[in-house]
């Protein structure tokens, strides 16, 4: 089980702001494929992989890091802080 | 060292004074403060989501990069997330040093990073909606100096 | 923009504060604050001697260079004279623009011209008497990257 | 009639701050000369000439200036502020 976070347009696309998931997804990349395939709004939100950071762990990390461990994995558009 | 992450207003005035006297032996302190623009009219407010947690790690770890690289004596960083209205302070910095060009550095070695790599998304109130603002190649390539 | 040169002290978070709510539409508001070092008990105070009138003159004019260069909001100059204790505030620059590269360089370039340019002189007061400060190879040469 | 006015160490070696000069002297260094040759706190003051800068009516100049029409000669070492 791993807890999913979105934010930015990710969370408006897909509707929630986080979802525990029930996966065997080995990577980062895995974890996606599943996702999209739940329908059109996860689709949507991860069509442009230029537009799209990940975080495991509260890290920023790479789509073909591991999850073996990881309980927090969280998508998001690059960042506007400052 | 310090870091704030909060929804409500900041007085700058106030966290400048005590940053500065709380020092010991500084020869130069810089403060950098983010206003929302109201860009004519054209920007009603601002919306700043974040990942809180990560925020505050992301931002701890960068203040600890310029710490050791440019020689700090201390460092402040104050971030604001919410609803925020046109001209209203959004975050600032502060940085004490010896001298005035590690002070003037880590400021802008912190803004290039809070910019890019700490875990907020501003969303700007216009006239006709919400608009997600979109990040900058040039915040981006700011990266690569440091 | 606004100069001031004087003796008595000033309070950086009241004017950092009047500064920022004064300016309209900027997004990025700077400011430097110089400080007398106490070099761990070896500096006791400082003296500063100045040349008024041409001192007014050489920072407005510094001033309006950055404000054309940078497209500054507006601009704040304090820059005190006579006897100082450790610790205590020297001068302050403030700087406001839309973007803050040009607040953050408009802000360097001041203080580059206010080392080299603006007819101060510093005397540090140390145990064993008061010694003129020398001024630095490296303060001269910072003014070549403008 | 020139108002001569001098900082930090060269007015201390000088021994005033100002002072009116009664001189024909057509350029800096001519004038920098006829001072010299006042004493040796004047020569002890503009001996090191790399240290030496001067101000015509408040605007930095060079030592070869004509004086025809001014008013106030500041001589100081660099400045320190900031």
């Amino acid at each position: 089980m791993i807890e999913v976070l979105y934010f930015a347009w990710l969370r408006e696309r897909i509707g929630v702001n986080r979802e525990t998931v029930d996966t065997k997804a080995a990577t980062v990349e895995a974890l996606i494929a599943e996702l999209v395939a739940r329908g059109e709004g996860y689709a949507l939100a991860f069509a442009d992989r230029k537009s799209l950071r990940v975080a495991l762990d509260q890290e920023m990390a790479a789509f073909d890091q591991s999850l073996v461990g990881v309980r927090e994995v969280a998508f998001f558009p690059p960042m506007t802080g400052g | 060292m310090r870091v704030l992450v909060q929804q409500g207003p900041f007085d700058l005035g106030a966290e400048s004074n005590a940053f500065a006297e709380g020092v010991r032996g500084a020869g130069a302190v810089v403060t950098f403060t983010g206003l929302v623009r109201d860009n004519g009219g054209a920007v009603l407010g601002m919306e700043i989501e974040h990942y809180p947690g990560m925020t505050e790690r992301a931002i701890a770890a960068m203040m600890q990069q310029a710490q050791a690289r440019f020689g700090l004596l201390d460092a402040l960083v104050i971030h604001r997330h919410g609803r925020l209205g046109p001209a209203e302070p959004i975050m600032m910095v502060a940085t004490a040093a010896s001298h005035r060009a590690q002070a003037f550095a880590a400021a802008e070695f912190l803004m290039d990073y809070l910019k890019s790599r700490a875990p907020f998304w501003k969303r700007e109130l216009g006239p006709e909606g919400a608009t997600w603002v979109a990040a900058k190649d040039e915040d981006e390539a700011a990266l690569g100096r440091w």
